[in-house]
């Protein structure tokens, strides 16, 4: 039995008198893709921000690797990357400054590293361009560029193919598989139709939330 | 609309005109700044209040006045850019700003140079001086905000707002300053009134006053000449002109 | 008949201008008290300066009274000009200042409103707050009628005048500053009829000549500055 | 002429200084916005060309 | 033959040095739904800020109804809906809030369409909760409501179905097709594969860039 | 042996903390850099005061001298206070800040080298440019060196106790003023001894005790600060 890398017990979380969800439990091994699912509004980037450990809102316990994850912060927060709806691309830095200041967070990363990344993201030519000058898909391209980057074994991420355009998410789906054969977990929430098939493991908060 | 008006709309003619005005200008410039310079240091008599010390005028009174039309040429020029969408105007519009700023610099820097010996400090608080200021201030920002906006177009379009604005209040400022120094600070030193001037001084101070214009001239067609060349860039008479180099 | 219907007409767009009017005024000023912080801002700046300044420079009465019309005005102008950045700003980063632009509706109109409705939140209650601090800077009484006159007609024209700045810069990363060195040089004149009047007050001189200065300035501005805001808008945005 | 001698020229009648300076700085600003100009011609001219050969390398 | 609501000739739009598209021509007759595509900066959203009258960033001829767009602006934005990548929505006002100001901008929609507009999109119980305290996908579906609202004939829409569910996606596509078969026309630029089919013509940006 | 192998251990993390501190501080100046308003706004703030000051109270040198080192030191309080909100809220609002909180460095490093780069474009700048303020307000020139000193250790310390108010107000929709009223109160004390400082210089009196407080205080703000300020963004992003 592989353990689980990320487990959920019992978890729940109400905002402004509505419960969002309520006892849900799950498990992330190592190798699988999660995706959250739910309409609008159903709690995917609550559930993901309490996951990651940027929201304390929450009852219940997620143990990571078999120990309460606030006991191991140092642990997790490197072996996790986040991707949320706020890209943390700074405007007026370029792709290559921002990714660079991502890899000083980030001591496992290697700045040699960047240039490929950000090549295999599509925006060569752009290295040098401030971003606030990039269009929308592009700046979410500089975000993404991470996931060539990170070391890290779990991946969270928060409707990553917005604004992204359809040779890009195919080749980002490609991306995460391969993660997840190495070895490695991901969350992820999307509206887009995945082509991941069989591979990927799906949660449904629509059903679990309360009233 | 004239016809004259049209071709200035046109960059190349005006590239062209004003290639064949400047080394008219620029002699003018030399020849009246030099001999203007020997003449207001070694022939003008000294004033017989302030000795020696008054041959800053020579200096200090046409950049002063410089700086002002300067601003006003500016304010103009955006003016006409903006309404008439003329490409050049916004070019000259732009090349005033700099050379604009460095005359008043060089107004207050002499004022208060000069103001040392006559009023025993470098900066006093006076109306003149304080709108001086200001006007800097006016092109200073002028200047920051054409750099601060990345499109050449809409950097154009909005200085161009910000002169006409400060044109309107030039009026207001000078008036209100002048007002508010009669009001805190009777006329301990006055610049308005002063011993009238014998000719032997003032011919000169003309004659200097002239010369800067027209060195003002040349540097503005020369700004002017290069932003059009480089706006133009995509233009095939550029690159012909660029091959024949 | 024709003549009845022109005006029929004319009281209807009349109407709708005033609705048009009405409904951005409320919207910025419901924006402001939701969010608080643009409401009280300029007043706190002002209180901030009538307390630090005592407490950095003397707290001597007859010294605090010699400078208190200066002071007050420095703050108020001070508190108008850094409250002007956000007047724009916000509008233009979530989109609804495209949407404005795009609306068939006259920009004017809308400018004019949203202006009131800075200084609603801004000169107004700086206005209704300088007596308090013409008190906790010792300013003669005879002075108070004064400062609040000249506040309440100086006050509008710097929110005219900080608009414009606000406009034009408002499309840049690196704006911010850049409105303070462009407004400043305008707001002097402002500052400086404002304080001559309320010393006049102080000393008894009279006043009526500051306040039609005032007031021509207002007036000016009123007319003038939304078309220059309206057309830095549109640059601004098209940018 | 105003001056007996050429010390006396220089010291302006003890004025000097604030003479002195001021013409120099007065040739300051005249020299940044004559040569400042000539400069930026340089460059301009250069930064084309050099793009234009480029362009004419690609195409 | 039914004339063209908007008819766009040789447009050109270059972006630091980069020639977006040059000799464009394309016109939008009633009825029409017409998609942009193009890889991430290819420069769909420039070309629908020109179109809009947002940006002046270009050289070459708009018509509206035959008249240049500047000669009839007026007319021209009482009869556009622009949808940008900023939703324009207020963070701190409630969804209801947000539809009156736009209602006030736009002379021609009555306020008491805003309820049902609300609970076309979804989003009926949640009128007065403040913009901040909804969901990504909550946040566009205020600013779709405009659709419901608008009685413009030309919409303009970038990438309208960001962050939007697929049961939201499936309806604003009907909506669209409804709007056109009333004889409104549709110009609008997505990466979401869409159903839309037959019904709409496609206009591909990268074949038009320059170098 | 052993002792070696920790040596070594520790030098190395030494140098990845180092090299933390000089990336995040790199970073921050680069972005002020390209912004130039925060560059440039506590400066012209500063420059602002002091063209106003004088156009607004009195334009007489005697009484300027005698306010200088007051107004010189209230434009630079205010000036560091303005500039705090913008400390972390861009960082708040593109997500960094939350990409900031979830990688594995010590928080400690990153925020002091945060605060290091806002004092450097904001104090150090003022500190420097402090004396031709002094000239233009008339300031004796034996109070320049008093002056410039104690602002050299007296902003550092305005500037940590300014972003704990910031890290504690970022999330806020409402924050803004909320700062000024949290952190003004901590500001007085060195308001009080950096304008004594100055006096006492202008006046011959001996320097060396305020200097040895704000130090103090500034040595106090370097280890506690950084801690606060963390927790305080913790906090803040959770919500
Ligand atoms: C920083 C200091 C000073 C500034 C900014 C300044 C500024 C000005 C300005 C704006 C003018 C008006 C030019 C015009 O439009 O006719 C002027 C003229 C003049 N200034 Fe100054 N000034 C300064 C100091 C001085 C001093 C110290 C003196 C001598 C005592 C002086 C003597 C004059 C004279 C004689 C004129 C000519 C007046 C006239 O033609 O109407 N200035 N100055
Ligand atoms: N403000 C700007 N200044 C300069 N160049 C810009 C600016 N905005 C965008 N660009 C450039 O213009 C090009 C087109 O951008 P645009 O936003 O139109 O792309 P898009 O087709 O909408 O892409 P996406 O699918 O990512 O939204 C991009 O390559 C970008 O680099
Ligand atoms: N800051 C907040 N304060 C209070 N309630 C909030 C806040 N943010 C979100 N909510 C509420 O929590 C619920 C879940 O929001 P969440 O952002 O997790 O949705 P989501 O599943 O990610 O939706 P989407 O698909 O639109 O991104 C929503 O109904 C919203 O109203
Ligand atoms: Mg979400
Ligand atoms: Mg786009």
């Amino acid at each position: 039995m592989s353990t689980a890398l990320l487990q959920v017990n019992d978890l729940f979380c109400e905002r402004d008198e509505r419960i969002l969800f309520e006892g849900l439990c799950f498990s992330v091994t190592a190798g699988e893709v999660v995706q959250i699912e739910g309409q609008n509004g159903s709690g995917k980037t609550t559930l993901l921000r309490i996951l990651s450990g940027l929201s304390n809102n929450f009852e219940g316990e997620i143990l990571w690797q078999d120990e309460p994850v606030e006991e191991v912060k140092e642990q997790f927060r490197s072996e996790l990357l986040y991707f949320g709806h706020h890209p943390g691309v700074k405007a007026v830095l370029t792709p290559e400054e921002n990714l660079k200041w991502y890899a000083a967070m980030h001591p496992s990363i290697s700045v040699g590293d960047i240039y490929s990344a950000l090549e295999k993201v599509g925006l060569q030519g752009y290295e040098d361009v401030p971003c606030h000058n990039l269009s929308a898909g592009q700046n979410r391209r500089v975000s993404l560029a991470r996931l060539y980057l990170s070391k890290a074994k779990l991946w969270i991420l928060d409707e990553p193919f917005t604004a992204i355009d359809k040779k890009g998410v195919a080749q980002k789906e490609n991306l995460i598989l391969e993660h997840a054969r190495a070895g490695g977990s991901v969350i992820l929430t999307t509206h887009h139709e995945l082509t991941l098939g069989e591979q990927i493991r799906r949660l449904n908060l629509d059903e679990l939330a309360g009233t | 609309m004239p016809r004259w008006f049209y071709q200035l709309a046109s960059p190349r003619w005006s590239y062209n005109i004003m290639g064949k005005l400047l080394p008219g200008f620029a002699i003018c410039a030399a020849l009246l700044l030099i001999g203007g310079t020997i003449w207001a240091l070694m022939f003008a008599p000294e004033d017989y209040q302030q000795g020696n010390s008054f041959r800053i005028i020579y200096i200090h009174v046409p950049s002063a006045i410089l700086a002002q039309s300067c601003y006003m040429l500016m304010a103009v020029a955006g003016a006409i850019g903006l309404i008439w969408k003329m490409k050049v105007a916004d070019m000259v519009a732009k090349s005033c700003a700099p050379i604009g700023a460095s005359i008043a610099v060089l107004a207050l820097a002499t004022g208060a140079i000069w103001g040392k010996p006559t009023w025993g400090s470098w900066w006093v608080w006076d109306a003149r001086l304080t709108s001086m200021l200001i006007l800097l201030f006016l092109y200073l920002g002028v200047i920051a905000l054409h750099s601060a906006i990345e499109n050449e177009a809409t950097a154009a379009q909005s200085s161009a707002v910000l002169s006409l604005v400060g044109l309107v209040n030039i009026p207001i400022i000078k008036y209100s300053v002048e007002w508010w120094n009669t009001l805190h600070q009777p006329a301990t030193f006055t610049l308005t009134e002063r011993p009238a001037m014998p000719a032997e001084m003032w011919v000169p101070l003309l004659v200097m006053v002239i010369g800067f214009y027209c060195m003002f001239a040349v540097s503005l067609m020369m700004r002017t000449r290069n932003e059009i060349l480089y706006r133009e860039r995509r233009a095939s008479w550029v690159r012909e002109l660029l091959e024949k180099q | 008949m024709n003549q009845m219907v022109t005006n029929e007409q004319s009281k209807q767009v009349n109407d709708s201008v005033l609705g048009l009017f009405w409904a951005v005024l409320k919207r910025d000023l419901m924006l402001a008290y939701r969010r608080k912080s643009d409401l009280f801002n300029p007043l706190i700046f002002f209180l901030m300066v009538a307390t630090l300044f005592p407490l950095g420079v003397s707290p001597e009465p007859e010294f605090l009274a010699e400078v208190a019309p200066g002071v007050v005005w420095v703050a108020a102008l001070l508190a108008t000009l850094l409250s002007m950045d956000s007047l724009f700003r916000s509008d233009f980063e979530d989109g609804t200042l495209e949407q404005t632009l795009l609306s068939p509706q006259p920009l004017f109109i809308i400018v004019l409103a949203k202006v009131l409705a800075h200084w609603m939140m801004s000169g107004l209650p700086l206005t209704i707050l300088a007596p308090l601090l013409g008190v906790m800077l010792f300013l003669p009484s005879e002075g108070m009628g004064g400062l609040m006159l000249s506040l309440l007609l100086g006050t509008p024209t710097l929110s005219l005048i900080g608009a414009i700045g606000a406009a034009l810069t408002v499309g840049l990363r690196k704006g911010g500053v850049l409105i303070s060195l462009l407004v400043l040089p305008l707001y002097i004149p402002v500052l400086i009829f404002g304080t001559s009047a309320v010393q006049a007050a102080v000393t008894g001189l009279p006043l009526a000549g500051f306040f039609a200065l005032l007031g021509a300035m207002l007036a000016l501005g009123v007319v003038m500055a939304p078309l220059a805001i309206g057309a830095a808008l549109r640059i601004s945005v098209s940018g | 002429m105003s001056f007996e001698s050429f010390s006396d020229f220089l010291a302006m009648g003890g004025h000097g200084k604030y003479v002195w300076m001021s013409y120099a700085i007065a040739l300051a600003v005249i020299v940044f916005n004559i040569v400042g100009p000539l400069l930026q011609k340089k460059k301009v001219i250069s930064d084309l060309a050099r793009r234009l050969r480029r362009e004419k390398k690609a195409s």
